[in-house]
C-alpha cells in the first residue's frame, strides 16, 4: 500500500491541534505557525502528486454494515479547495497574531481551533464516502462555534449560537437525506453503501431523487448563505473576529458550492435539473439582494459579509446553469473569492484594530495617515468588485458569459450585481478612506502598516494578480471536475450558432 | 407443581414494590421497596430452575443478592448523607433535580 | 452595407515581437514607484517620464516599420500567452497592431509623455507626487492594453484598467471630499457603460464561441438583426460610459476634480476618446444593424449639443473645456455613426483634438498654476500680458477647435460636418449649430481668461510656468496648428485596410458646406464678442432666469435626472433590505427559536425534580411498551 | 382421582399470603420501623420458599445475607437518621396515590396476563439429575460459580469492594469549616444573647428526680408549666414524652397541699 498522502495532509493540523493542548503558552503561536507551514508544504506536495498523476486515492473499511469507508481522494475541484484551505490558514495566523480572549480563550486557544477546523476542512473537501463527508461537515462546526462564540464583539455569544443553529438545521435535513442514501442502496443493490463512485451509479428515480437531493440541497443553501437564509452570516461576520470570519466565509462557505457540485450535481442529476430553475432565481435574488444590502450597510463586517452573500449568488448561478464555463468559473470563482475576502477582512481587522471601531462612520481620511493599509485596502476592495487583472474578474466573468450562454435574460441581470460591486466597494473605500483626516482618525492611526500585515496581505495580493493574468494554472485543473459534472448532469455546452460554419 | 403461582405471587410482589417506591416518602422505605422487587424477581428465577432443571436461575439470583448488598451499602450510604445535610429522610424534599 | 474582406494579421517578426515592452515598461515601472515607497520620492517622476518616452520609442519604431511595409503586412498579430481556456472558448492575450491602434499608441504615448513632462513642473510641490506618476504610468499602460488588444476580452481589461487609473487619478486628492466623490462617480458611471460591453462580449462568446476582432469581423455578417442590434447597442453603451456620451455625461464635469494634467491625458486626449475607438473596432458589427449606426450617430448629436450647451454656460475653465470635450467627442460618434463614409475622419478628429484639447487643458492647467488653483474665470482676465507663451499656445488651440483654416480642427471637423450632411440633413445643421456654439463659448473663455480688465482675487500674482511646463505646451500648440494638414491628404488611406472606410476626396478649398461653417463660426465668434469683449465681465456671475443658462450651468438636470432615477431608489431599497434582514428575516428566525424556548419552558415543568413522580412516570412508559409490545405481538 | 397435593404446594399456600400480607405492610405502615420489619417477615418466608423449591444454598443466603445483614442495616441506618416523625397521611403530590395504585394495577395486569401467560405450561423437570451432578446443591452450584461463571464472581468481588470503598467515602464527614474553638463558641453564645436573648447558659436537666426516672420527663419550671428544652427534640417529635399536664398537677396538688396546710394553721 503506498503511502496515504491524503490522510497524512488532514492529520498534519490535527496534531498540531493536539500539540496547542499542551501547556506550551510561550512559543504555542510559532509552533501552531509550523504546522499550518508544514500543512502547506504536504498540500503543495499532494498537489505536485496529483498533477503527476500519481494516484491519491485512498479506501479502508470504516463501518462495514452502513456500507461506510474512510475514503479520501481529490479531484480538480478538491485539490484547489484544499489549496485554498492550506494557504489561507497560515496567513489567519498571522493575521490574528495578536489575538485575545478572556480567561480560556487565548491565543493558544485560537490557534488550536484554527487547526481542528483546518483538519476538519481538509477532509471534507476530501471525503469521497457520504456519511463521511456528513461527519466532518458537521464536525466543523464545532470549531467554528467556538471560535466565535470565543473571540469576538460582544455579541458574539448570540451570533455563535445562531450560526450553529442555521447550520445544524440545515445539516439536520441532510441527515434525512444521507439516511435517505443508505436505505436506497440498499433497496436498489442489496448491500449498502455511501462510496460516491457506487452512489452515483444508482438510479434512484424521479421522486426519491428529488427528495433525497433537497435535503442536501438545503444544508448547502444555509451553508453558502443564499437569501433568504443568509442572516447569520452577517452577524457572526460582525461579531467574530476577522480572522475567524476569513475562515468561515473563505473556506467553510464554501462547502456549500463545493457540495452542490459533487452531491446535488454528483449523485441527482435529474432533480438538479428539476430544481435548476429555483435555483437560478435564488441566484439572482442572492446576487442583487447582497450587493444592495451591502450598499446600505453602516458596518464594515456586515459590509463585506453581504458583498460574499451577492458572490455566493454568482458561484450558484454559474453551477446551476450548467456550462462548463458556468461550472468552471464557479469553481474558481470559490477559490479566488477566498482569497479577495481573505484580504477584503484582514485588512478590515487592521484597520479595526486600530481604530477600534467597525462603522463606516467612525472613519474618513485614513488614506492620509496609513497610506499603504489603504493600497492594499483598495487592492482587495477592486478585487471583490471583480476588475479585470483581479482574479476574480476572470470566474465572475466566466459564471456571467456561461450564463448568458444557456439564458440572456438571466445573465444581463446577474450582471447588473457587477455595478452594485463598484458601488459598494468604493462607498465604503470613499466613506472610510478618502476626504479630510477626522479627529478621530487621526488620534487612532498612529501607524501605517506594519512588517506582519504587510506579509499577510503580501501572498494574497500576489496570489490574485497571479490567477487573474495567468488564471490558465487553476483552470487546467479544476475544468476536468466541470466537465465531469456536466457529464453526470448529461448536458452540454450550448453551441456557438455562429462559431462552426464561419470557421 | 409448575412455576405459575409463583409467577403470580412475584408478579404481586413486584407490584406491591413498585407502588411503594411511587407511594412512599421515607427514602428508607422506597429503598425497601426497591429490594421487595430485587426479591419477587428472584423468586421467579428460583422457580423456575426448578421447573426447568437447571441451576443457572439460583446462580443469577445467587448474584442478584450480592449486587443488592452492594447496592444496598451504597445507597444507605447515600441516604445518611442526605440526611446529614438535609436533616430529614423524605424523598419529596430532595426534589433539587429541576431548574 | 459593405461586406468586408477583413484581413487576418500576419506573424509578428522583428520589432513587433517586443511590442509587449510597449506595455509592460510602464506598468513594471508604475510597480516600482508604488513597491518602493518613499526612496524613489526624488527621482519617481523621471522614471515614470522614462518609461513613458520609452513606450513612445517602441510606438514610433513600429508605425516606421508600418510605413515602409507593404500595406497588407501592416497589421501584425503578437500573441503573448493563452488567458483563458475554458472548454471551447480559447482567449488568448494577444497584441494587434495596426494602422488604427499605433495611431492611438502614438498619441497615447506621445502626448502621454509631454503630459508626463509637464506634470513634472505641474505637480513639483505635491507630496504625494511618486504616486501621481505612478497612476499616470498605469494609466498609460491600461490605454495601451486597451488600444493594442487583439480581442474584446482583453481589451476590456484596458477598459476598465482606465477606469481605474482614471479613479485613482480624478481621485488624487482624496482629501478633498468632492474629488473622492467625483472619483467614485466616474467609476461608477462607467461601469455602468461597461455593463454593456461585458454584455457584448458574452454575446460574442456565445455566438461565435470567440471573441477575438478577427473572429468576429469575419463572422460578423452571419448575425441575425436582433443579435446585430443587441450586440451593437450594447458595445454604444460602452462607448457612451467611456466617452461620457449622452445619457452617461454626468461623471465627465465632475472629473475635473482631478489635477490637472490628467484632465488634459484622460478626460480629453486619450481614456474619453476610447469609445470613438471601440466603434471604430466593431465597425463589422455595426455595418450589419442600421438600428444600432442610427444610434450612434442620434448619441453623437445630442451629445455635441449637450456638451456645446453646458460649455457655454460654465464660468469653471475646466468645466468648460469638459463640456467642450464632451461636444468634440460627440462630433467624432456621430463620424462613427454614419458608417464607412466616417471612420477616418471620426479617427481623424480624434487624433486632432488630442492634440488641441490637451494644449488647451494644459493651458489652463499652467493659467491655474499661475492664479493660484482658482478656476473661476471670472477671476481671470488680462493675462496674456503676463502668460505670453500659455497664452500664444492656447490660442493656436482655440483657432484649432473652433476650425479656423488651415489649424488642425479645421480639416478634421468640416470633413465630419460634411459627411453628417450627406448621411442627413437634420444631423448636419445640428453639427454646423454646433460648430458655431463651439465658436461661441471658446470665444468666451478666451476673452474672459485672456483678455479685458483684471480681475484677480487679492494676493494673486500671476506668474509664467516654468520650462517643463512651457515646452509641452509649444510642441502640442505646434501639433494643434500642423496635424491637421499633415494627415488630411493620408490618413483615410491609411486606416482603409483597418476600418474599410471609403476614401473621399478633400481639397484645401472649402465646398459650399465647408463656406456655411466659417459663416457660421464667424456668428459665433462675433456674438461671443459682442456679449464678452465690448463689454465689462461682471465677478459673480449674474443671476439668470434664462432657462438655458440655468440647465447649462446645472449640466442640464444630469445629476439630478441620476439621483431621482437611480440613486435615490437604490439608497431606499438598499436600507429597506437591511431593514429588511433586521426586522422580517432575523425576527422570524429569533421567533422561530423563542417559539421553541418558550415550549422548552413549558415542558421543562414536567421536570418536577420529585423522584417519586419520575417513578410513575417510568412505571406508567414501561407499561405502555408492554402494552405495545404485546399488542404487536396479537396484530 | 384425588389430586396429589405436594409439600411444596402446601407450604406456598400457606407462605404466599403471608408474604403478600407482609409486603402490603410496607405500604401501609406509616412508620417505618415497622415497615422494616414487616419486610423482614417477607424474606424470612421467602426463604422458606426457596426451601421448598429445593434451593437449599439460596435459602440460608437469604436469611443471612437478606434477612441477617441488609435488613438489620435498614434498621440500623433507621435508628441512626432517627425514628423521626412517620409519614403523614396526607399526600403531597396531588393525584400520586390513584395513578400509582392504578399503574400499579397496569404492570400487575401486564405482567400477569402478558408474561405470566406466556411463560405458563412446560414441562416440569426437577432439580434432581442438575444437583446429583456434583452430588447436591451446594456443591453444583460451587462448581457453577467456580467453573462457568467464575469470571462474574470475581467481577462481584470488585463490585463489593467498590461498595464498601463507596460507602467509607459517602460516610467521610467532610468539614468544611474549621471547627470552632470554645472562645469562639462562647462568644457566639453571648452574641445569641444580645442579639436574640437566647439563653446562653447550659440546657436545663430533665425532670428526673421527683416521681420518674425517664429522660423523657421534661423538668417543671417554677410557675408550675414545664420547660420545652429540658428534654430532647428526637424525644418530642418521637411524641414519648410523658404527658405534662398530669406531671404538673401533681405539682400543683402538692403545692395545693401546703398552701391547705399554711392555710389552716393561719387560720389556728
Amino acid at each position: 500500500m503506498t503511502f496515504p498522502w491524503l490522510t497524512f495532509l488532514g492529520l498534519v493540523p490535527l496534531v498540531g491541534a493536539g500539540v496547542m493542548c499542551l501547556p506550551i503558552k510561550q512559543i504555542a503561536r510559532g509552533v501552531a505557525m509550523v504546522f499550518a507551514l508544514l500543512t502547506v508544504v504536504v498540500a503543495i506536495g499532494v498537489t505536485v502528486l496529483y498533477v503527476g498523476g500519481t494516484p491519491l486515492a485512498e479506501k479502508a473499511p470504516w463501518i462495514p454494515a452502513f456500507g461506510a469507508w474512510w475514503s479520501v481522494g481529490l479531484d480538480g475541484m478538491a485539490l484547489v479547495m484544499v489549496l485554498l484551505t492550506a494557504v489561507l490558514v497560515p496567513i489567519v495566523l498571522l493575521a490574528e497574531w495578536n489575538v485575545t480572549g478572556t480567561g480560556r480563550w487565548n491565543a493558544q486557544a485560537f490557534f488550536g481551533l484554527v487547526l481542528v477546523l483546518e483538519s476538519l476542512s481538509l477532509f471534507v473537501f476530501m471525503s469521497t464516502d457520504v456519511l463521511l463527508f456528513y461527519l466532518f461537515f458537521e464536525a466543523t462546526l464545532i470549531p467554528m462555534y467556538f471560535l466565535i462564540g470565543g473571540f469576538g464583539g460582544p455579541r458574539r455569544a448570540y451570533a455563535a449560537v445562531k450560526f450553529l443553529l442555521f447550520s445544524l438545521a440545515g445539516g439536520l435535513v441532510m441527515l434525512a437525506s444521507v439516511i435517505g442514501l443508505y436505505v436506497w442502496s440498499i433497496r436498489l443493490t442489496g448491500t449498502p453503501t455511501y462510496l460516491l463512485s457506487e452512489l452515483s451509479k444508482l438510479d434512484l428515480g424521479t421522486n426519491i431523487g428529488r427528495w433525497l437531493m433537497l435535503g442536501f440541497l438545503i444544508a448547502f443553501i444555509v451553508k453558502a448563505p443564499m437569501v433568504p437564509v443568509h442572516t447569520w452570516l452577517p452577524t457572526a461576520t460582525e461579531q467574530s473576529t476577522p480572522g475567524t470570519s476569513v475562515l468561515l466565509v473563505g473556506i467553510l462557505d464554501k462547502i456549500g458550492t463545493f457540495g452542490m457540485i459533487r452531491f446535488c450535481l454528483g449523485l441527482f442529476p435529474e432533480a438538479s435539473q428539476w430544481v435548476a430553475p429555483v435555483m437560478v432565481v435564488l441566484a439572482l435574488i442572492s446576487i442583487i439582494y447582497g450587493a444592495v444590502a451591502a450598499i446600505g450597510s453602516t458596518n464594515l463586517l456586515r459590509l463585506v459579509a453581504y458583498t460574499s452573500i451577492s458572490h455566493f449568488g454568482f458561484m450558484v448561478l454559474g453551477i446551476y446553469t450548467f456550462t462548463s464555463a458556468g461550472i468552471t468559473g464557479s469553481i474558481f470563482y470559490m477559490l479566488n473569492h477566498g482569497f479577495s475576502t481573505a484580504a477584503l477582512f484582514l485588512v478590515l481587522g487592521f484597520l479595526i484594530t486600530r481604530r477600534g471601531s467597525a462603522l463606516v462612520g467612525d472613519y474618513g481620511g485614513v488614506q492620509k495617515l496609513a497610506p499603504v493599509l489603504t493600497g492594499v485596502f483598495l487592492m482587495a476592495g477592486l478585487s471583490g468588485l471583480a476588475l479585470p487583472g483581479m482574479s476574480s474578474f476572470v470566474s465572475e466573468f466566466m459564471v456571467l458569459a456561461g450564463t448568458w450562454s444557456r439564458q440572456p435574460v438571466v445573465g444581463a441581470i446577474a450582471t447588473l450585481g457587477t455595478v452594485l460591486a463598484a458601488v459598494y466597494i468604493l462607498l465604503m473605500f470613499q466613506r472610510t478612506m478618502t476626504g479630510p483626516v477626522t479627529a478621530a482618525t487621526a488620534e487612532h492611526f498612529t501607524t501605517d502598516a506594519t512588517a506582519r500585515e504587510k506579509w499577510v496581505a503580501a501572498p494574497l495580493i500576489a496570489i490574485i494578480l497571479l490567477l487573474g493574468f495567468l488564471p490558465n494554472i487553476a483552470l487546467g485543473v479544476i475544468e476536468p471536475t466541470a466537465q465531469q459534472a456536466m457529464i453526470q448532469v448529461k448536458v452540454t455546452d450550448p453551441v456557438a450558432p455562429l462559431g462552426e460554419e464561419a470557421k | 407443581m409448575s412455576p405459575d403461582n409463583y409467577v403470580y405471587l412475584a408478579a404481586i410482589l413486584f407490584t406491591i414494590g413498585t407502588v411503594g417506591v411511587m407511594t412512599r416518602r421515607n427514602a428508607l422505605v422506597a429503598f425497601m421497596s426497591v429490594e421487595l422487587m430485587l426479591n419477587a424477581a428472584n423468586l421467579v428465577m428460583v422457580a423456575f430452575a426448578l421447573a426447568r432443571g437447571n441451576l443457572d436461575g439460583q446462580i443469577a439470583t445467587f448474584f442478584v443478592m450480592v449486587v443488592a448488598a452492594a447496592e444496598v451499602v451504597v445507597g444507605l450510604s447515600i441516604i445518611i448523607t442526605i440526611y446529614r445535610t438535609r436533616r430529614s429522610t423524605s424523598v419529596d424534599a430532595a426534589s433539587l433535580l429541576k431548574l | 452595407m459593405t461586406t468586408l474582406e477583413t484581413l487576418a494579421p500576419v506573424a509578428a517578426n522583428g520589432m513587433f515581437t517586443v511590442a509587449w515592452l510597449m506595455i509592460a515598461v510602464p506598468a513594471v515601472s508604475a510597480a516600482v514607484l508604488l513597491l518602493f515607497g518613499s526612496i524613489l520620492d526624488r527621482i519617481g517622476h523621471w522614471i515614470a517620464v522614462a518609461a513613458v518616452l520609452f513606450s513612445f520609442s517602441i510606438a514610433a519604431c513600429l508605425f516606421a516599420e508600418q510605413l515602409l511595409s507593404a500595406p497588407d503586412q501592416r497589421a501584425v498579430g503578437v500573441v503573448l500567452f493563452d488567458w483563458i481556456t475554458i472548454g471551447s472558448w480559447k482567449i488568448t492575450a494577444g497584441l494587434l497592431v495596426d494602422q488604427l491602434s499605433i495611431l492611438f499608441a502614438l498619441l497615447i504615448t506621445g502626448v502621454g509623455a509631454l503630459i508626463h513632462i509637464y506634470s513634472v513642473g505641474y505637480m513639483a510641490h505635491d507630496e504625494r507626487k511618486r504616486r501621481f506618476f505612478a497612476y499616470l504610468n498605469l494609466f498609460i499602460a491600461a490605454m495601451l492594453i486597451l488600444v493594442l488588444a487583439d480581442n474584446y476580452l482583453v481589451l476590456f481589461v484596458g477598459w476598465e484598467g482606465v477606469g481605474l487609473a482614471s479613479y485613482l487619478l480624478i481621485g488624487f486628492w482624496q482629501h478633498k471630499p468632492s474629488a473622492a466623490a467625483a472619483a467614485k462617480k466616474a467609476f461608477v458611471m462607467n461601469r455602468v457603460g461597461d455593463l454593456g460591453l461585458t454584455m457584448a462580449v458574452m454575446s460574442m462568446l456565445a455566438l461565435f464561441g470567440s471573441s477575438a476582432f478577427v473572429d468576429v469581423n469575419a463572422r460578423a455578417a452571419g448575425l441575425t438583426p436582433f443579435w446585430a442590434t443587441t450586440i451593437g447597442l450594447l458595445l454604444l453603451l460602452g462607448a457612451c460610459g467611456k466617452s461620457a456620451q449622452v445619457p452617461l455625461q454626468a461623471w465627465l464635469l465632475d472629473a475635473m476634480e482631478g489635477p490637472t494634467p490628467v484632465s488634459a491625458l484622460i478626460h480629453a486626449a486619450t481614456m474619453v476618446t476610447a469609445g470613438v475607438y471601440l466603434v471604430v473596432r466593431s465597425h463589422a458589427i455595426f455595418e450589419t444593424s442600421s438600428v444600432a449606426t442610427t444610434a450612434v450617430v442620434i448619441v453623437g448629436t445630442v451629445t455635441l449639443l449637450v456638451g456645446a450647451w453646458i460649455g457655454t454656460s460654465k464660468d469653471d475653465i475646466k468645466k468648460v473645456l469638459a463640456g467642450s470635450t464632451m461636444s468634440q467627442i460627440g462630433y467624432m460618434m456621430l463620424a462613427a455613426g454614419i458608417g464607412p463614409a466616417g471612420y477616418a475622419f471620426a479617427i481623424f478628429h480624434l487624433l486632432t483634438h488630442g492634440f488641441f484639447k490637451a494644449n488647451m487643458f494644459l493651458g489652463a492647467g499652467s493659467v491655474m498654476h499661475a492664479m493660484d488653483d482658482d478656476v473661476n474665470m471670472r477671476h481671470y482676465g488680462a493675462l496674456a500680458r503676463v502668460l505670453p507663451i500659455t497664452s500664444i499656445t492656447f490660442g493656436m488651440g482655440y483657432l484649432a477647435i473652433i476650425g479656423f483654416p488651415g489649424w488642425a480642427g479645421y480639416f478634421s471637423k468640416d470633413a465630419i460636418i460634411e459627411a453628417a450632411f450627406e448621411h442627413s440633413t437634420l444631423v448636419g445643421v445640428a453639427a454646423l449649430v454646433g460648430a458655431g456654439v463651439t465658436a461661441f463659448y471658446m470665444t468666451r473663455l478666451m476673452l474672459m481668461t485672456f483678455f479685458g480688465e483684471k480681475r484677480w482675487r487679492e494676493g494673486v500674482h500671476p506668474h509664467e510656468s516654468p520650462k517643463s511646463m512651457t515646452v509641452p505646451l509649444i510642441i502640442l500648440a505646434v501639433f494643434s496648428v500642423g496635424a491637421g494638414a499633415l494627415m488630411n491628404f493620408w490618413i483615410q488611406d491609411w486606416l482603409e485596410p483597418a476600418t474599410g472606410a471609403q476614401v473621399r476626396e478633400v481639397s484645401l478649398v472649402p465646398g459650399p458646406i465647408g463656406w456655411a461653417t466659417l459663416a457660421v463660426v464667424a456668428v459665433g465668434v462675433a456674438l461671443s464678442w459682442w456679449l464678452f469683449g465690448s463689454k465689462p465681465v461682471p465677478e459673480i456671475a449674474p443671476v439668470s432666469s434664462n432657462p438655458f443658462t440655468v440647465a447649462g450651468r446645472n449640466d442640464l438636470f444630469g445629476d439630478a435626472v441620476n439621483n431621482t432615477l437611480v440613486v435615490q431608489p437604490t439608497m431606499v431599497l438598499a436600507r429597506g433590505l437591511v431593514a429588511n434582514d433586521d426586522a422580517i428575516i432575523d425576527v422570524g428566525a429569533d421567533g422561530l427559536g423563542s417559539m421553541f424556548a418558550g415550549l422548552s419552558t413549558q415542558t421543562r415543568r414536567l421536570q418536577t425534580g420529585q423522584v417519586r413522580t419520575y417513578a410513575l412516570t417510568m412505571t406508567v412508559g414501561a407499561v405502555l411498551v408492554g402494552l405495545v409490545f404485546i399488542l404487536s405481538q396479537l396484530g | 382421582m384425588i389430586p396429589l397435593v405436594t409439600g411444596a404446594e402446601v407450604t406456598f399456600w400457606i407462605v404466599a399470603p403471608l408474604m403478600v400480607l407482609g409486603a402490603l405492610g410496607l405500604l401501609f405502615f406509616r412508620k417505618a420501623v415497622y415497615a422494616a420489619l414487616s419486610m423482614a417477615f417477607v424474606m424470612v418466608n421467602l426463604a422458606v420458599l426457596y426451601a421448598s423449591l429445593n434451593a437449599m444454598f439460596l435459602t440460608f443466603v437469604q436469611i443471612i445475607v437478606y434477612t441477617g445483614a441488609i435488613m438489620m442495616l435498614f434498621l440500623f441506618v433507621l435508628m441512626l437518621v432517627g425514628v423521626d416523625t412517620p409519614d403523614s397521611i396526607v399526600e403531597t403530590l396531588r393525584g400520586q396515590r390513584w395513578s400509582a395504585g392504578l399503574a400499579g394495577l397496569g404492570l400487575l395486569g401486564l405482567i400477569v396476563f402478558g408474561i405470566g401467560g406466556a411463560l405458563a405450561g412446560g414441562p416440569q423437570v426437577g432439580l434432581d439429575d442438575a444437583n446429583a451432578v456434583h452430588g447436591g446443591n451446594v456443591e453444583s452450584l460451587a462448581a457453577l460459580i467456580f467453573g462457568r461463571y467464575v469470571f462474574i464472581f470475581e467481577l462481584t468481588s470488585a463490585l463489593l469492594i467498590t461498595a464498601a470503598v463507596g460507602a467509607m467515602v459517602l460516610g467521610q464527614h467532610a468539614r468544611v469549616r474549621p471547627k470552632p474553638t470554645q472562645r469562639e463558641m462562647a462568644r457566639q453564645r453571648m452574641v445569641d444573647y444580645a442579639a436574640s436573648g437566647l439563653h446562653p447558659g447550659t440546657l436545663p436537666n430533665s425532670g428526673v428526680i421527683a416521681r420518674h426516672n425517664s429522660i423523657a420527663t421534661p423538668a417543671l419550671l417554677p410557675d408550675g408549666t414545664i420547660s420545652e428544652a429540658s428534654v430532647s427534640p428526637a424525644l418530642t417529635s418521637r411524641g414519648v414524652i410523658l404527658d405534662s399536664p398530669a406531671l404538673s398537677r401533681a405539682t400543683a396538688e402538692a403545692f395545693a397541699a401546703i398552701e391547705g396546710v399554711k392555710a389552716e394553721e393561719d387560720e389556728e
